[in-house]
């Protein structure tokens, strides 16, 4: 557990000296909740309506975004091949990698969206709702990234390739997620969703450190 | 038998053999000086030997034994110096260094390992601003941080490590490189001849990979 | 290099061996099948005529989800034991299943139309089948995506383990969750509930898929193994 | 003209062989008007009423999306060293970079909004001027993001500079083109967005290459 | 005053001052070795001749004139080979080295380039999988096709040209450096010594930075 912290604690470090592109996802979201408004018309009775749907959409967009380098600078300059002859797991350093990606996008995003919910006029029924979802949703995009970012390492246009893997692995968290909260306001009991996000957290927990470690050790050679 | 020793080692990289049948034998307190020419396959074979590449054929037997039977173990003695310099260009020498050392388990103080490489003065430094030779220095010294500590690794895996460096540094490296002999490691390190060479020869072997290309 | 395909060799001399009977099998399997569907069932008394779509819908259906475990098999055996066949056993049939998927999406949006009055709807059914077509063409396109083949098939297999958790939801998402899509009355653990008349052209059009699929399995992989065997020999040659 | 040409081929080349995630941008533009109806829920008869706008703010974001490593990789590897030292001109080769960018993204966003407006059911009249405002304001996205890319080139927190700078510029565009829109679905005439769109496009061709131009001399060094 | 001099050079990096008061001359025909310790401000100068970066005081002269009066001339005249390689790793080599052949205008013919270097059998083979040497003798290739195109840079700038080249490539490199002085072009090689000096010794001056560190 040593080398777990030591490796979350380098990763927030670099993001905040600007080294990872882990802050961009955030300032993506909040930056398209703002544009959406200008797209959309804001005077529209509408944005109420969609504001779940695309609060979700937006995280998803900001997680994929920042996930195409959680690997590729260590890869690039050889550290890779230096956290691998380390005495940490590849296991460990993908957890590791997983977790410094949802602290420097997922939690932001779970601080900034209230204030979205706000800035969308969503009903207060709303509010608790999508922080759960995300607090639940949020990690498992950083886990489940994860292995798309190994998986693509070093790929012929790994970009498009990550999105096209994560698009399926993405989608049921998308529809849990918004399903949750067009809920809450139609005055549904939620639990059921809830309960499916913690499932998908919890799968993603078991089997993202072991299939992102497996991609890594095919990415070394 | 003692060290490193491998048995008709091949290496296969983008479905093209590089070497085959290589056979090599290393005593502790050696150091082997790998040369031959551009895409001779040196690289690639400092990185079989240090687990990075899985060998297409034979097997490398550390002490007598295959090191595939004791992968956690292997790594733990191997140290490795690619061409890349692994440094994060917005961290200073001193925390990219900390990181490793921290990470491998290493005496946590890396003050003597910048004083080896003569580069406290770029402690505080971030990597970004440092020049090529400087920034070189700092890889190296990751090498002092594992020889200071207790259980440093055996196995010195060094590719091309004088590339850049200034003749004072060289002579460093080649300080740090026959402690690390005399405290009975091993270690083999590519070159294209030079300074390095000269000052190792005494300890050296030298073996040339141009003869394996296939 | 030779005792790499040594072991492939012996499988295409296998495999030259059983095709013609597969194929020929293939070949009557989807005659019976299609004469049945068409010929000898019954229309349905609330459907008509378009519950013949089923004895394509659904058999394909079927193949789409085996095909995947399939793959997810075969990507276990080169994990684990780094397999030559393995691999090329993923890369031959992850194109087919594509396909099949294909069938099961088109199929079932054509039955839809009249039977729902939608061509699509967002339910768990629909949309698990959805994402097995994407993980379909994930698995194809990350094969492809390195210029060392070796590599395409290890991240492929790591993919493929990893969106095998979907096929579970597929099966038993029409019961997990309320949606308008049919549950299981076939591949049920009691008695199939279906109709005699029916259930024969199902089966037999299931077993004339499953034919095809081995068939061009068979075939997909000789072809790869040829080329593999045409590489080894153009850069030995070059040396 | 030559260098102008060359320059754009290569960039072109280099995007087709994955070496630049311009690519990116499209999928991302495609992939997150998937996105979409899963969020907001495909049935409801809101989709049409905020195609226009979605697709607006989705071919912004996913232009600022590939313009990040617009300069990046060739700063790195030194090769922007080389550009500059070549006989083609800053000027030139900031408009050939905006071009292929605006090639590889702008075009195929272009090609792929008429998909996303049946996807959407948008009303037929809305086809034409979709395109239009595309057509016109696709360009001065590249142009524009030139600048910001050049700029933030080596700067700390590149990522989340570029964005910051960028979102200013970008909303007037925005405002346009999916105001064009509605207006369209509306009945009324679009001239006039048209023309700002239009003179947009212009200031961005007349100004974009000079300041780029500025901000690459200070990136070299 | 024919070639190239310097007056009273002073170069200011990150804030602090690498060199100052550097007076070089240079007559056309004739190379210069600067050498000097890491850190000493060789690639700084080099980038500062090159007009890559402005010098903090100071003024170049090149046949008697301040290249500050004449950007575009001066951009015209030097070949820079930097630290790091130019090089797309998508791309093939010989891709590459048509592309820089097109832009700078030179003979579009790769060919002889290839072949001054012995890289003619990798011309075809995306630079990601090259060696660290294969990778240097690409882009010193691009020295070779200004040189074979008509009117080709005058002063050539390199940093440390010879990292990663085998034996045999020095002198390749050596060579070309000699015919590019015998066609009374000028040549400035950081360096830290090693078989490059040796053979360029006879036609080339020797410059200590050690002693321009402020
Ligand atoms: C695009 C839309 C559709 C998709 C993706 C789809 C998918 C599937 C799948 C995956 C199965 C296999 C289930 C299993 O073996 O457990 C299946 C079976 C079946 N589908 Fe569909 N389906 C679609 C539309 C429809 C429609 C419109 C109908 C008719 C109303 C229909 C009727 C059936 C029936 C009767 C079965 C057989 C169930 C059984 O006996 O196990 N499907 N479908
Ligand atoms: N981009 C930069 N910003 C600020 N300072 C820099 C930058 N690049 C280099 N320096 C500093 O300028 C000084 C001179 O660096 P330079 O790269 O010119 O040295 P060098 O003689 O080429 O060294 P080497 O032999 O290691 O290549 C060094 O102290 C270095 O730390
Ligand atoms: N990632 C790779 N994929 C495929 N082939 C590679 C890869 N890396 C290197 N090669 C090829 O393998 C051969 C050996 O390369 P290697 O880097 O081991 O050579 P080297 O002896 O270290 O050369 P150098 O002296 O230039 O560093 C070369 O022909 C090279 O083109
Ligand atoms: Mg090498
Ligand atoms: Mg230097």
């Amino acid at each position: 557990m040593i080398g777990f912290s030591i490796l979350v604690r380098r990763d927030l470090r670099l993001a905040f000296r600007g080294g990872t592109d882990a802050m961009m996802g955030v300032i993506f979201f909040v930056l398209a909740a703002i544009l959406f408004p200008f797209g959309v018309g804001p005077d529209a009775a509408v944005l109420p309506r969609i504001g779940g749907g695309i609060i979700w959409v937006v995280a998803l967009l900001a997680a994929l975004l920042s996930l195409e380098r959680m690997f590729a600078a260590d890869h690039e300059d050889g550290s890779l091949d230096l956290l691998y002859l380390s005495p940490v797991s590849l296991g460990q350093l993908a957890l590791a990698k997983a977790f410094a990606h949802w602290l420097t996008s997922g939690v932001l995003l779970l601080i900034a969206s209230p204030v979205l919910a706000l800035l969308y006029n969503l009903p207060s029924a709303a509010f608790l709702p999508l922080v759960a979802t995300m607090a639940l949703g949020t990690p498992t995009l950083s886990l489940v990234g994860a292995i798309g970012a190994a998986l693509t390492l070093g790929a012929r246009r790994g970009g498009v390739l990550l999105a096209l893997l994560l698009l399926p692995l993405y989608i049921p968290v998308l529809i849990f997620g918004a399903g949750a909260i067009d809920g809450a306001i139609a005055g549904r009991d939620i639990t059921p969703q809830l309960m499916v996000l913690g499932g998908f957290l919890l799968a993603a927990l078991a089997l993202a450190p072991w299939a992102t470690a497996a991609a890594l050790r095919q990415a070394i050679e | 038998m003692q060290g490193l020793t491998t048995h008709k080692l091949g290496c296969i990289r983008g479905e093209r053999a590089v070497f085959a049948g290589l056979d090599l034998a290393l005593k502790p307190g050696r150091a082997m000086l790998l040369s031959g020419p551009n895409g001779s396959g040196k690289s690639s074979l400092l990185r079989v030997l240090a687990g990075l590449l899985v060998p297409a054929a034979g097997r490398i037997d550390w002490e007598g034994i295959d090191i595939a039977q004791d992968r956690d173990g292997h790594r733990a003695r191997v140290a490795y110096i690619g061409h890349a310099d692994p440094l994060k260009p917005s961290l200073t020498a001193a925390e990219n260094l900390a990181f490793w050392a921290k990470l491998y388990g290493f005496d946590p103080d890396i003050e003597p390992a910048l004083f080896q490489f003569s580069i406290e003065s770029l402690a505080d430094i971030p990597v970004r601003y440092l020049s090529a030779g400087q920034r070189r220095r700092v890889t190296l010294a990751r090498l002092a941080l594992g020889q200071n500590s207790q259980a440093g690794p055996a196995l010195w895996l060094l590719d091309e490590p004088a590339t850049g460096l200034d003749p004072g540094a060289v002579s460093m490296l080649a300080n740090t490189i026959l402690a690390h002999l005399s405290n009975e490691g091993v270690a083999i390190i590519s070159t294209h001849g030079g300074r390095l060479d000269e000052l190792l020869d005494a300890s050296a072997e030298r073996f040339d990979m141009g003869g394996f290309v296939t | 290099m030779l005792h790499r395909f040594a072991n492939p060799a012996r499988f295409s001399r296998i495999a030259a061996r059983v095709l013609p009977w597969s194929a020929t099998l293939t070949g009557l399997l989807f005659i019976a099948g299609i004469y049945f569907a068409l010929f000898v069932s019954p229309a349905d008394y609330q459907q008509g005529d378009t519950v013949r779509i089923m004895y394509v819908h659904v058999p394909s259906a079927w193949m789409a989800m085996a095909c995947y475990t399939f793959i997810a098999a075969m990507s276990a055996i080169s994990l684990i034991w780094k397999h030559l066949l393995a691999d090329i056993a993923a890369r031959a049939a992850a194109p087919l299943g594509a396909g099949f998927t294909v069938i099961v999406l088109t199929t079932g949006s054509l039955w839809g139309k009249p039977t729902w009055g939608t061509w699509w709807v967002w339910d768990a059914r629909l949309t698990s089948v959805l994402v097995l077509f994407f993980l379909y063409l994930g698995h194809i396109a990350l094969t492809h995506a390195f210029d060392n083949p070796q590599r395409g098939a290890r991240a492929a297999a790591v993919l493929a383990l990893v969106g095998f958790v979907n096929i579970p939801i597929i099966k038993f998402s029409v019961d997990w969750w309320n949606t308008l899509h049919q549950p299981a009355s076939l591949t049920r653990l009691d008695r199939p509930a279906i109709d005699p008349a029916m259930l024969t052209p199902l089966l037999l059009m299931g077993l004339a898929f499953m034919a095809y699929f081995v068939t061009m399995l068979l075939i997909r992989m000789r072809a790869d193994l040829n080329a593999a065997r045409a590489r080894a020999l153009q850069l030995s040659a070059a040396e």
